[in-house]
């Protein structure tokens, strides 16, 4: 007899821990303001990313076309996957000293790992992260970047 | 009662399918087939229990009774049969009728 | 239609119970076999005997087929083929075959069926149910408890038999 | 049955067809055309059927997870299904090495074929049914053992392990709880006194067996989901396709439209239990009615009986969505415990219950 | 358990064994043969009872291979350091001390893997995570021109 | 040198029935392969094979500096990167005998329960979905955003933040950090309970997680089970508990500890963690002190040569870092023992004798992160 | 008419799956990359035979199975006519059930329905 | 999202097959259509880019309303796989087994700087393939380490875009060779 009751009990206590759990899911079911879904491309125009959001690595440029980038090369030293190449180029100053000055400054987006280590080390703070996070491409070269816009030239101030 | 087909052309059909399950019972050397045999001779015998029964006795059900006891009976026939090609099987690991013989308790 | 229908049927139920006993995959056989039986529970749907076709269905093509491929699941790997069976079993086999389907049909063709003439009784549930379960003349109420019995004895076997299996494999 | 439910009576709408179509032809064409007609019907409406049952899955389950689902394809995200079906008819048929290529590519065919012949016995609306055997509990039954067929060969014949052990779990799992889902349907046969689907229908006019029948109808009731949602293999009986065990389980190694087909069939399934829970427990298409509130009553007679038949059917089509989107997978022994142990014993007790109340005369 | 303590205790217990001074744990220094025996003391002493192998590596000093164990009783929670020094760089081998730390036998599969240390006695020694014709990348010597971009 | 490496034989009885289960498998959680004997469904024996994401690490890390090695430190267990970083910095500030500001230390603490919280709940949605329950996943996914979003208010990345740096921290946190969290420990509270409700005391559940693969306390000592895993064995293996490092000594928690040592017992050891977690944020957060982010260091660090050992508590257990150094500014060998290699070698224990069902729940249970095993 | 419409039915659904496949397998793309037709294994070629012997609990089930299949459909003619005859045929199903129980339980016992 | 909206789109172009007849680009339309999108992922994650992959697929970013939240976790039904993660020599050939047993049509999403190059393993490392498209032709590359999901998502749209410039007459899958 014990036996029974104790078959009968199980299957109520089994039958109300079930019962908890469809009571979670038709909770949310009946009540679709939780979504909580964003709608990625549709709400582009109002995406906005958290202001500190690594998305790429960014050479800031002003409204003349300067940039702060020295070409001393300590991104490219301090970074721990080879992500940056500095190409300097050496280009006689005004005092008829040779100096090296930045030519190109190659960003590989493809192994940046976002670890800022290039954007705190920077001594002129030349670069910044971007918030772009749109990178996705056909074609694997079309990661590969050049910071310093085309016809840059270093900003003053950072040229001591 | 089909309307155009004589009791004969079902009587064939039975007839031909019992004796193909006979044949298939000498031939096969594998217990599952043989089996299956079995089955085939069983089913035209129920063929035959239920056209006689639609087209000679359409009154009664004897016919339609007797092959449902049949089906009953084939299914636990064949549970039992399969309960021990399974543990001969096991044993040997093998289901050949040949190698069966070889079986000695 | 029914005419049709009837030739299609026998059509399958012979090409494919032939197939079974001569296919050398062995699931193959038991697909064939399917075939044929649900070909036969079309016979019955024909003859408008529906629960036999349905009880059909379910035992023979939902039930033993099934258990059938369970076994051969058991037993036997895909890439296995029978071997070509020893001729003179062919022989005897076919030899039995043909002669007996000769004397058989010899005689049903001599015999002359007749009707006993009787309106046809409708074939429905109630019917079914009400001679199954009744203790009279036509009743059935005795085989119905009797297929209980037999059913237990058939559960009791076939668990004696399996569990044997097993505390031999144990032992050894 | 109050006679305000006739106006939606579609034999009337049949009767009618058939009688201008022997105006125009012979009885051998108008046989014809009538088959062809309701082929055609049935196909679309298999057809789309699935369609919207996968899309619907997809929707319940993104609802209850937080989430849209599907909402970028077509308005609302409805063409969804039938981009995949695209896809999936222009996918590669892969033919498995060593795999046995004809029952390989027949296990389809079972599945599709055992799903579409018990659909064809369903009682969409009064008048409404493709066949109405006298056994037509009894033969959704056995058709839809068929099924079992199919997957026991997908399994076997894909020359996988994965698919191997899926199939026998299935097979094991299907085989075992039909006996279940027979025996529940079986407690309102005795209600009733008829196997007829239409029969069932009517003979709850009065109210639906699973209100009238007592606690024991609704014991049925749950036995009969359980059983149900177990044999047609979906979540949280799925171990026959247990993705974190078996990847995909007896249909593993099948690509494009052939996996399409099982994917279909379980669906189609899933509708067809639905179809017949509904049917046999809740009353099918008949209007919800209150005892003695004649008005109320009215009010219920006046939306057609097949609006009725498919918001039962899928209100237990949302219950199994509901299950499967809430519980965890049971494991193949508790599996065969829950039959064997609980549901079989239970449901057997439960007839013995349910003829003593009919003995009696207690129900309603 | 303090440091010291810990640290007398050893000595006593394994007299011919080094101390190496200023480190940061207690560190013993066994040679390889004493090693099972050294293992399977520290484990079984009542005082020590060191029965957790919280990591078992190695390190290449160019001239010497040394095995390191890190030990912790977890009923003192106190630590110490076992080392042993291998010599010979052309077939480094050593008593597998898997049979007292059952964690023992994949970290050893991983030096086998990484170092090429061999580990006698061991059940089953395999390479976990290179290929079986792969080189011991973790030696000072190795090299690999093909898969390694040096920067 | 390739004849005399020993090749793996493992020697298998004729009729073992052999089945993969990964690298790709939807429950290994990553590219681990078992080599499952079975059986009937009944398991015999587990073979692991890993190394299917072996990336060299350790070799890696011989080649650059410490300040680098922070970033790789991230992607072994990259469900608990912060305590990773952390184990790291520690180890090279007690190299260096470095003082941290206090704040750094609140701060770290914070962010190691935080990262713990939101592994567990990982862990949990995936746990779930092994177990066939998928609702569980898009629940714990959706909590963890929340915490997600924290850190990506404050380090500009979700998963791996790189936020630790030798002597401290990046830079400092943002403004809103601590409203955030506070924010977000009242959401979690609420729902936290939702996650008892589906799938803890669901009785499939249970049944399919009570008294499977019990690993007793002396097991786990000896397989080296540590984290949750271990303490649902009653080994008391906390290191924030008798080991303290950053700002645990100040903080009130307990010890979670179950001695079932089932699957259900590791699985609540984790769901009692997720309160404790928040217990612990709760006390630390309205007290950091105002302060440097970091202390002063030197743009580029060189330990004295010397061996330094340094362990942390990570989501999942003993994280153990072992620097060799030669004086230099690169490490002379550098170690790592992760928690996840210790605990997969259990597996074929614990698994041994059960269903392949089983299996997942028990390698769901164990919690693995498959590149920390293989580093 | 039901005859004609069960074989219509199973025509229909012949032709649907039939013409779909015939479709695909005309119109979809073809490889002929050998590896692409061996039996999936979580991407590492399969060894051993994929087959398994399996658990007796696999058949045991079915023929228990098969058995309580017998008894249901030997059920079904009794459910329709319970109602209307009434006490004999309750009794009548008491015994049969009666019978059948002891199998259930006899199984139940030899732990028959415990999956080894 | 509009066109002029996504980047790359000159590689686009290239790839774009153009001509054809009219029936031929409106069945060409009708496919591509279908084959954009439901293209269904593999299960398939070797590291910590998976986590994020993860967090496409749950309730916050819900991978689902694309259509391609059906994860198949066998090849034979899975259009995409996703490579998200860190590929090493031990597991390439498992990779390109898995990408040999997909059926036709299949695409790749390189996610992730390890996928893309090797990424943080590019140097040093002895045992990392340095960029998938070593192993399997590439369809669709998203860096990041690891991409935020939106990133995947966009990623997604590219693939879609690309399946929409593909055409029947020519079936021939488009590799990376075409754009070298
Ligand atoms: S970006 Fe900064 S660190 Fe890099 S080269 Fe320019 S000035 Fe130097
Ligand atoms: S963020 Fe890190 S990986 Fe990326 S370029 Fe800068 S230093 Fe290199
Ligand atoms: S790209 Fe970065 S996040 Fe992705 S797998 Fe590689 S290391 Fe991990």
């Amino acid at each position: 007899m014990n036996m029974i009751f104790n078959y009968i009990r199980e299957i109520f206590r089994a039958i109300s821990s079930l019962w908890a759990g469809m009571r979670i899911t038709g909770k949310y079911f009946v009540s679709p303001g939780q979504i909580v879904t964003q709608k990625y491309p549709e709400n582009r125009a109002t995406l906005k990313m958290q202001e500190r959001f690594k998305g790429e690595i960014i050479m800031p440029h002003d409204e003349n076309n300067q940039h702060r980038c020295t070409g001393c090369g300590i991104c490219e030293m301090n970074c721990p996957n080879g992500s940056i190449e500095i190409l300097t180029n050496r280009v006689p100053n005004a005092d008829g000293k040779t100096e090296r000055i930045i030519d190109k400054h190659i960003y590989h987006l493809s192994m940046c790992t976002f670890c800022g280590l290039c954007v705190k080390t920077c001594p002129s703070d030349a670069l910044a992260f971007g918030q772009e996070f749109e990178h996705a491409v056909f074609d694997r070269k079309k990661l590969t970047k050049v910071l310093n816009q085309p016809g840059s030239s270093l900003k003053k101030e950072a040229k001591q | 009662m089909i309307q155009g087909i004589p009791i004969y052309h079902f009587l064939v059909v039975s007839t031909l399918m019992f004796f193909i399950g006979v044949c298939g019972f000498i031939i096969r050397r594998n217990l599952i087939t043989m089996l299956m045999a079995v089955e085939l001779i069983l089913n035209s015998v129920n063929i035959n229990f239920v056209v006689f029964n639609r087209y000679l006795y359409p009154d009664q059900l004897q016919g339609h009774f007797f092959s449902l006891f049949i089906v009953g009976i084939a299914a636990a026939e064949a549970a039992v049969a399969i309960a021990l090609i399974i543990n001969i099987y096991r044993r040997i690991n093998n289901i050949e009728v040949e190698n069966v013989n070889e079986m000695k308790f | 239609m029914n005419v049709v229908m009837f030739y299609l049927l026998s059509a399958i139920i012979l090409i494919f119970s032939l197939l079974s006993i001569t296919t050398r995959k062995i699931l193959r056989a038991a697909v064939y076999l399917l075939f044929v039986l649900v070909a036969t529970s079309g016979f019955y749907f024909l003859l408008n005997y529906e629960f036999m076709a349905a009880v059909q269905l379910t035992l023979y093509a939902g039930g033993i087929v099934v258990l059938i491929i369970f076994s051969i699941l058991l037993t036997s790997h895909i890439s296995h083929k029978f071997k070509h069976p020893a001729l003179l079993n062919l022989l005897m086999g076919a030899g039995v075959a043909v002669i007996g389907a000769g004397v058989a049909l010899y005689i049903i063709f001599n015999e002359k069926f007749t009707a006993n003439g009787q309106p046809e009784l409708p074939v429905d549930m109630t019917a079914i149910g009400t001679q199954l379960l009744s203790t009279e003349k036509n009743g059935y109420v005795l085989p119905f408890e009797l297929i209980s019995v037999l059913l237990l004895a058939a559960i009791i076997a076939a668990i004696v038999i399996a569990k044997k299996g097993k505390q031999e494999e144990k032992e050894s | 049955m109050s006679s305000t439910s006739t106006i939606y009576d579609f034999s009337t709408l049949t009767g009618s067809i058939d009688a201008a179509l022997h105006n125009w032809m012979s009885p051998g064409l108008v046989l014809t055309a009538e088959l062809v007609l309701v082929g055609l019907i049935f196909l679309t409406f298999y057809a789309l059927l699935g369609l919207f049952l996968v899309y619907l899955e997809r929707k319940v389950c993104a609802v209850m997870q937080n989430r849209y689902g599907p909402n970028r394809v077509g308005p609302l995200g409805l063409l969804q299904t039938i981009a995949d079906l695209i896809k999936l008819l222009m996918k590669e048929l892969i033919p498995i090495r060593k795999a046995d290529q004809f029952l390989f590519n027949l296990a389809p065919f079972i599945v599709i074929i055992a799903s579409f012949m018990a659909i064809a016995a369903t009682p969409f609306a009064k008048g409404l049914q493709a066949v109405d055997l006298n056994i037509g509990v009894f033969y959704v039954m056995a058709v839809s053992s068929l099924g079992v067929v199919g997957i026991l060969l997908a399994g076997w014949s894909s020359n996988s392990k994965y698919s191997l052990i899926g199939a026998m779990r299935s097979g094991a799992q299907i085989v075992s709880y039909e006996l279940s889902v027979g025996l529940s349907l079986l407690a309102i046969v005795v209600f009733s006194g008829t196997m007829q689907l239409s029969g069932i229908v009517e003979s709850q006019a009065d109210g639906w067996w699973i209100f009238k029948g007592h606690i024991p109808a609704f014991i049925s009731f749950v036995i009969f989901l359980v059983a149900s949602t177990a044999e047609i293999n979906r979540g949280p009986f799925d171990l026959a396709e247990a993705e974190s065990e078996l990847t995909a389980g007896f249909h593993t190694e099948y690509s494009g439209i052939k996996f399409a087909f099982f994917f279909l069939a379980e669906y189609i399934n899933m509708f067809i239990v639905a179809a017949i829970g509904a049917t046999v427990f809740l009353g099918g298409w008949m209007p919800f009615h209150i005892g003695n509130w004649e008005a109320f009553n009215h009010v219920m007679d006046f939306i057609p009986s097949m609006v009725w038949f498919f918001l039962k059917t899928f209100f237990v089509v949302y219950l199994i969505m509901w299950f499967k989107w809430t519980f965890p997978r049971l494991r193949i022994d508790q599996l065969l415990t829950l039959e064997w142990k609980y549901l079989m014993p239970i449901s057997l007790i439960n007839i013995v219950v349910i003829a003593f109340i009919v003995l009696m005369g207690w129900h309603f | 358990m303090y440091k010291q303590e810990l640290t007398d205790l050893l000595k006593e217990l394994f007299p011919e064994a080094e101390f190496p001074e200023n480190t940061q744990l207690t560190e013993m220094v066994v040679t390889s043969e004493k090693l099972h025996y050294a293992a399977h003391l520290l484990k079984n002493n009542k005082n020590l009872a060191f029965n957790y192998l919280i990591s078992l590596t190695a390190v290449d000093f160019k001239e010497n291979m040394t095995v390191v164990y890190h030990l912790e009783s977890t009923d003192y929670h106190h630590t110490m350091v076992l080392k042993t020094v291998l010599t010979n760089r052309e077939h480094p081998a050593i008593d597998t001390v898997s049979d007292i730390w059952p964690t023992a036998d994949p970290h050893e599969c991983e030096v086998f893997d990484l170092f090429g240390i061999r580990f006698n006695n061991h059940p089953m020694l395999r390479r976990l995570f290179l290929n079986d014709d792969y080189g011991f990348p973790l030696r000072k010597d190795f090299r690999d021109e093909i898969n390694i971009i040096e920067r | 040198m390739s004849e005399e490496i020993i090749k793996n034989i493992i020697v298998r009885e004729n009729e073992d029935y052999i089945i993969n289960m990964g690298p790709q498998h939807p429950s290994t959680h990553g590219v681990l392969r078992l080599e499952v004997c079975l059986q009937g469904e009944t398991v015999k024996y587990i073979i692991p094979h890993i190394g299917y994401i072996h990336r060299g690490i350790e070799k890696m890390c011989e080649a650059i500096t410490y300040q680098q090695i922070i970033h790789l430190t991230d992607r072994m267990d990259y469900l608990s990167a912060h305590m990773n970083n952390e184990a790291v910095c520690l180890c090279v500030e007690n190299a260096l005998q470095v003082e941290v500001p206090e704040r750094v230390k609140y701060i770290r603490t914070i962010l190691d329960e935080l990262n713990r919280l939101a592994s567990h709940q990982l862990w949990w949605s995936a746990f779930g979905m092994d177990l066939g329950a998928l609702t569980t996943f898009f629940y714990g996914l959706r909590d963890r955003e929340m915490i997600l979003d924290i850190f990506e208010e404050s380090f500009g990345s979700r998963l791996l933040h790189s936020f630790n740096a030798p002597g401290g921290l990046m830079h400092d946190v943002h403004p809103n950090f601590q409203k955030g969290i506070k924010d977000f420990i009242t959401y979690f509270r609420k729902k936290l309970p939702e996650y008892d409700q589906l799938l803890t005391g669901n009785v499939i559940f249970q049944q399919r997680a009570k008294g499977i693969g019990i690993m007793s306390r002396e097991k786990a000592i000896a397989y080296g089970v540590t984290g949750p895993s271990g303490r649902g064995s009653g080994f008391s293996c906390d290191l924030r508990k008798y080991a303290p490092y950053s700002a645990y000594d100040k903080v009130q928690f307990n010890e979670i500890l179950y001695t079932e040592g089932d699957t259900l017992a590791r699985y609540k050891v984790r769901m009692d963690e997720m309160w404790e977690s928040m217990n612990i944020i709760e006390q630390l957060v309205d007290n950091i002190p105002e302060g440097d982010y970091t202390a002063k260091m030197k743009p580029i660090i060189k330990l004295p040569a010397g061996e330094y050992f340094q362990r942390v508590e990570t989501a999942r257990g003993e994280l153990a870092v072992y620097i060799v150094s030669d004086g230099n500014k690169t490490p002379y060998r550098m170690k790592f023992r992760s928690p996840n290699f210790s605990n997969l070698f259990v597996m074929n224990e614990l698994a041994a004798g059960g269903k392949i069902a089983d299996l997942i729940a028990i390698s769901g249970s164990l919690d693995l992160v498959i590149p920390d095993i293989d580093r | 008419m039901n005859s004609e419409m069960l074989i219509l039915f199973f025509i229909i659904a012949l032709v649907l799956v039939g013409i779909a496949i015939i479709f695909s397998s005309l119109a979809a793309p073809r490889s002929t990359n050998p590896i692409k037709f061996d039996p999936y294994e979580c991407g590492i070629p399969t060894e051993g035979p994929a087959w398994i012997q399996f658990n007796v609990g696999y058949y045991l089930f079915a023929i228990i199975y098969l058995i309580f299949d017998v008894e249901t459909v030997f059920l079904f003619p009794w459910a329709v006519v319970m109602k209307s005859i009434g006490i004999r045929a309750f009794v009548e199903i008491l015994i049969f059930f009666f019978i059948l129980v002891l199998g259930l339980l006899y199984a139940w016992k030899k732990k028959a329905l415990k999956w080894a | 999202m509009k066109y002029e909206d996504f980047g790359d789109n000159d590689s686009l172009e290239i790839l774009k097959k153009s001509g054809g007849n009219i029936l031929l680009t409106s069945i060409d339309n009708l496919l591509n259509w279908g084959r954009s999108n439901s293209v269904w992922p593999l299960t398939f994650a070797t590291s910590c880019c998976g986590i994020e992959m993860m967090a496409a697929g749950a309730a916050r970013h819900d991978f689902a309303r694309f259509g391609i939240e059906v994860y198949r976790a066998t090849p034979r039904q899975a259009d995409v796989i996703v490579v998200a993660g860190t590929i090493v020599h031990k597991m390439a050939p498992i990779l390109k087994r898995l990408y040999d047993e997909m059926a036709d049509p299949k695409y790749v999403i390189a996610m992730g700087a390890c996928a893309v190059s090797g990424g943080p393993f590019y140097y040093n490392s002895y045992s990392v393939v340095r960029g998938v498209d070593h192993v399997i032709p590439v369809d669709v590359y998203i860096p990041g380490c690891p991409p935020r999901p939106e990133a995947l998502l966009y990623g997604v749209m590219q693939l879609q875009r690309k399946i929409k410039g593909e055409s029947l007459s020519d079936p021939r899958k488009v590799t990376n060779e075409d754009l070298l």
